[in-house]
């Protein structure tokens, strides 16, 4: 357990720009994952839409939590394409939603907005535990908020490590059939990314991300 | 593996400069990336939209024209489009009359036209959904994304391109459309993998004496990996696999459809073999079709899709069609 | 390399079977080898005929039909075809208004049509002919064996089909393709070897980083290896060879022609970046052509043709035509 | 020099059959030498021609020497296209008229026959010795005819070697320019391959070519 922290504008906007210069750092890793089971395209998918992300907030950064992720959803799902965008376009524009309005909100209330993210990615994608999916990263990730981001970041890390026995049920991984068992899938190695970057916008400088 | 291109990032821009540049009878916005029929909206006329991921030239765009689809939203390669594309396509052709969204059945399309449709829906566009699922290759059930969307994309968007450019309305159209896909089944086989631009080697590696077989236009492998066959035998093994999911009762359309790579020269021997053991297997042959139409990039193989058609649906399939990649009767 | 074929024996023949059921609209005569207009001959009509070896399609008999080839004749994969087929072919298609024969400029094919004219003409068919030889990689000097035939060909046989449709005579025809033929130029790049089903592999080798420039549709390297360019200084490389042999005056008809595993999306970016140079140079434009049509096999790659047209020829260049590989009009 | 021998239609069957054996042995040669400076098909060509030479042949075998080139000559006209059918084909068959309808000749006889053959050649396809074409064995081989069919043999065999540093002016491989240089040409080859089979031939046995 620990103290409660509050999370402003900023940290939001540093979470963004941390997610996209992970991203950026590991696109070719995403591709490369999305080769044997899928299309080759994960990492330029995430690039081209947290490319966006970054250009937007650094030309205009909106005011509140919710409005951050709320920009971010809409950019995702209007630039990135593919099942990734609106997945997780509607992860961050339901989690941003969910923030309201409010100019500071705490972890708790994060990971509540992130569950009822989560919970929109699986009613949209249909996706439960299991099936492969950024939805088994996704899913403890956010249980584990509840400790620490260090804690989400690890709960993600190894669930996306853990899909690679899985035999994928979603998405384009599904077609192979028990094929697809043995890789580690691009979503879930993504949202990995995504939630460790919680961790890079808490240490406080944006220098990672920008 | 070399491309004939400038970088990868500026593939699908260039393409379709190049695509404005060759064909002004239709309205390119590259920027916005939507191909559209020059005289859309046509008045009364129900709106056909299709798109997909780059990649499967000349499906969507190569298929825009009189007689097939009013306009076509191309995606980054092998990646769904946008909604904003489709948003933008749906009203440059919507006349009132409504518009027929095709979608080929993958998670990033099925996601990507449903917020489409309703943001459409929103701008006061009426929109009905058509979805492609005719690959046998994949077993539709609860463990996977359902059928892939294929060779029956042609036959959907030909057929249904037809039916509003008569004039009928859009439940006819929708249901037309729906009838040609449910009457569709495919089945295709690689030779190699793809080399996607952004990936620039192949999504797969594919040994010297093997092949894939049931695979889809993604460059994902197939269900299963084989030792190489014959022409004759990838025949049988296509045909039969469509065989084992529908007999048909009513004369087919057969797309013979190359991936891409494999030379015309070939898939009219395939077609030769296709016919034979259609031929064999009693299936009545209404019209067949051999060409590379719905493709996977630099993808050497073939699929087949057979399409059960009355008599409405092929007068439909015969009717006059102008596009770039499909033409004829004006 | 695999292939999608039976055996390297039979893989002329089973295109031809093949073709024959996907075209009922033409008399395909397997054992033979010749393709010929169902309505061959018509009556007051020149005959056009050409052929060459396969592995080029559509080339030449996917470009047989209503206002193009009356017939075609496929040899062996990037063989000549023999006297027998032109001589029979000439027999199927002379009206009595004589034949032209559209001969690529290669020692055998002009070997085996001179050939086939001499016993057609012993047979009472009048015979003209005219040879494509278009490619300015080759130097046409008496240390070659002249420039070679390759795009320009299906320019000749659309305008010179047209203006035997209309009923032109022989004379007017012949002068026609000819005119066609003067006015044209091509060159060709190869981003990789070609594969005949014989050989069974690579016919040369083609490193990673490396493309091949001024190379013809038979597998020939070309005259010079250079490490890969990007498209647009591919095109700059095409249009410039061309225009350091000739300085259109007239606007250009422009073929960008793809080898044949040369995906439509880079050809429609290659299309772009020849636009592009043929606009900085001062190029004017009349019609663009892009796809696979004058092929080599598997190769990737593409030419680039243009052809100088004055209202005539672009008026017969627009006339309908119907054929499996060209199509518009009807 | 050598006693006159006489040569009848079986030594000339024996000859043609001798050459679509070696035809048949060499033909994945020939098409390899075909590859860099070709289109990989001169061994297909030929064997697809001496197959139907030998068919023939062996059917109805005709009566004359000059009977049998110039059927074998009309049968590569037509059956092998390309260059090398219509120019093999009027080699022999201007060999066959020149012999006309004589039951037996000599080997003079048959030398200037194969002289005329190989004028009418180079009158069809232009080319002149070092222009690197078959052109560049024939001459040499007909020349050492009038010693004995081995110096013919030798002759054409190092004449085809002869043609590597050659830059090829006439057929496909002159389109290469210099490039053509280092490379034996492939119709050269067929010849010496042609020239060797009248030494087997000579040899009395069809053995070695049925
Ligand atoms: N129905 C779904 N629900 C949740 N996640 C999904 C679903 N389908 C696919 N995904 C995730 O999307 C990832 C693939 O994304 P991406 O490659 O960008 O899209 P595409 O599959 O359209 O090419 C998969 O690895 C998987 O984690
Ligand atoms: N004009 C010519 N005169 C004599 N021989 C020639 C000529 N052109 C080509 N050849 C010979 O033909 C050979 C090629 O034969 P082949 O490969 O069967 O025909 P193609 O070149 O049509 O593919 C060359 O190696 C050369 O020896
Ligand atoms: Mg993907
Ligand atoms: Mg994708
Ligand atoms: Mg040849
Ligand atoms: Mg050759």
């Amino acid at each position: 357990m620990r103290g409660v922290s509050v999370l402003d504008a900023a940290f939001f906007r540093r979470w963004m720009l941390a997610t996209a210069a992970s991203v950026d750092r590991e696109a070719e890793r995403l591709t490369a994952l999305d080769s044997p089971i899928g299309d080759a395209d994960h990492g330029g998918n995430l690039r081209r839409g947290f490319t966006a992300v970054r250009d937007a907030l650094e030309k205009e950064p909106p005011a509140t939590p919710g409005a951050v992720l709320t920009l971010a959803g809409r950019l995702l799902i209007s630039k990135v394409g593919g099942a990734s965008g609106p997945l997780y376009g509607t992860l961050l524009r339901r989690a941003g939603k969910t923030l309201g309005d409010a100019a500071e909100v705490d972890e708790q209330q994060l990971a509540e907005a992130l569950r009822a993210g989560v919970d929109a990615v699986r009613q949209l994608g249909g996706a439960a535990p299991g099936d492969k999916t950024m939805i088994d990263a996704l899913v403890p990730a956010v249980d584990a908020l509840g400790s620490s981001f260090a804690a989400a970041r690890s709960a993600a890390e190894e669930a996306a490590v853990a899909t690679t026995p899985m035999q994928a049920h979603k998405g384009r991984a599904s077609y192979l059939g028990e094929r697809s068992i043995g890789h580690q899938d691009p979503g879930a190695t993504s949202a990995a990314l995504l939630i460790a970057a919680l961790e890079t916008a808490a240490a406080g400088t944006e220098a990672d991300g920008e | 593996m070399k491309m004939l291109i400038n970088v990868p990032e500026t593939v699908v821009a260039d393409a379709l400069r190049g695509m404005a540049a060759a064909h002004p009878e239709l309205t390119v916005d590259v920027e916005n990336r939507v191909i559209v029929r020059k005289d859309a909206p046509v008045a009364g006329k129900v709106g056909l939209v299709s798109g997909g991921g780059s990649g499967h030239e000349p499906l969507h765009g190569g298929f825009v024209g009189p007689g097939m689809l009013s306009a076509a939203c191309p995606g980054e390669v092998f990646t769904s489009p946008v909604p904003d594309q489709m948003v933008r396509a749906a009203a440059a052709v919507d006349s009132g009359a409504g518009v027929l969204f095709i979608v080929k059945n993958y998670t990033g399309d099925v996601l990507n036209f449903d917020m489409a449709a309703e943001l459409a829906e929103d701008e006061g566009v009426q929109v009905a959904k058509v979805l492609v699922n005719d690959d046998v290759a994949v077993t539709d059930s609860l463990y996977t994304a359902g059928r892939r969307g294929t060779g029956a994309t042609l036959f959907v968007e030909k057929i249904a391109g037809a039916a509003a450019d008569e004039g009928q309305p859009l439940e006819r159209v929708e249901a037309v459309a729906r009838q040609v896909n449910e009457n569709s089944r495919s089945f295709g086989v690689a030779l190699s993998a793809v080399t996607t631009p952004a990936k620039g080697s192949p999504t797969f590696d594919l040994p010297q004496g093997e092949l894939e077989l049931g695979i889809g236009i993604h460059g994902e492998p197939g269900r299963e990996r084989r030792p190489m066959m014959t022409a004759g035998e990838i025949a049988e093994a296509a045909v039969d696999a469509i065989l084992a999911d529908v007999t048909p009762r009513n004369p087919v359309l057969v797309l013979v459809n190359g991936m891409g790579a494999t030379p015309l020269l070939e898939l009219y021997g395939f077609n030769a073999e296709v016919q034979r053991v259609l031929g064999e297997r009693g299936v009545p042959v209404a019209r067949i079709l051999v060409g590379n139409y719905v493709t996977s990039l630099d993808m050497a193989g073939a699929s087949v899709t057979l399409c059960q058609v009355d008599e409405e649906l092929l007068r439909l399939w015969d009717a006059p069609v102008s596009t770039p990649g499909l033409r004829w009767g004006m």
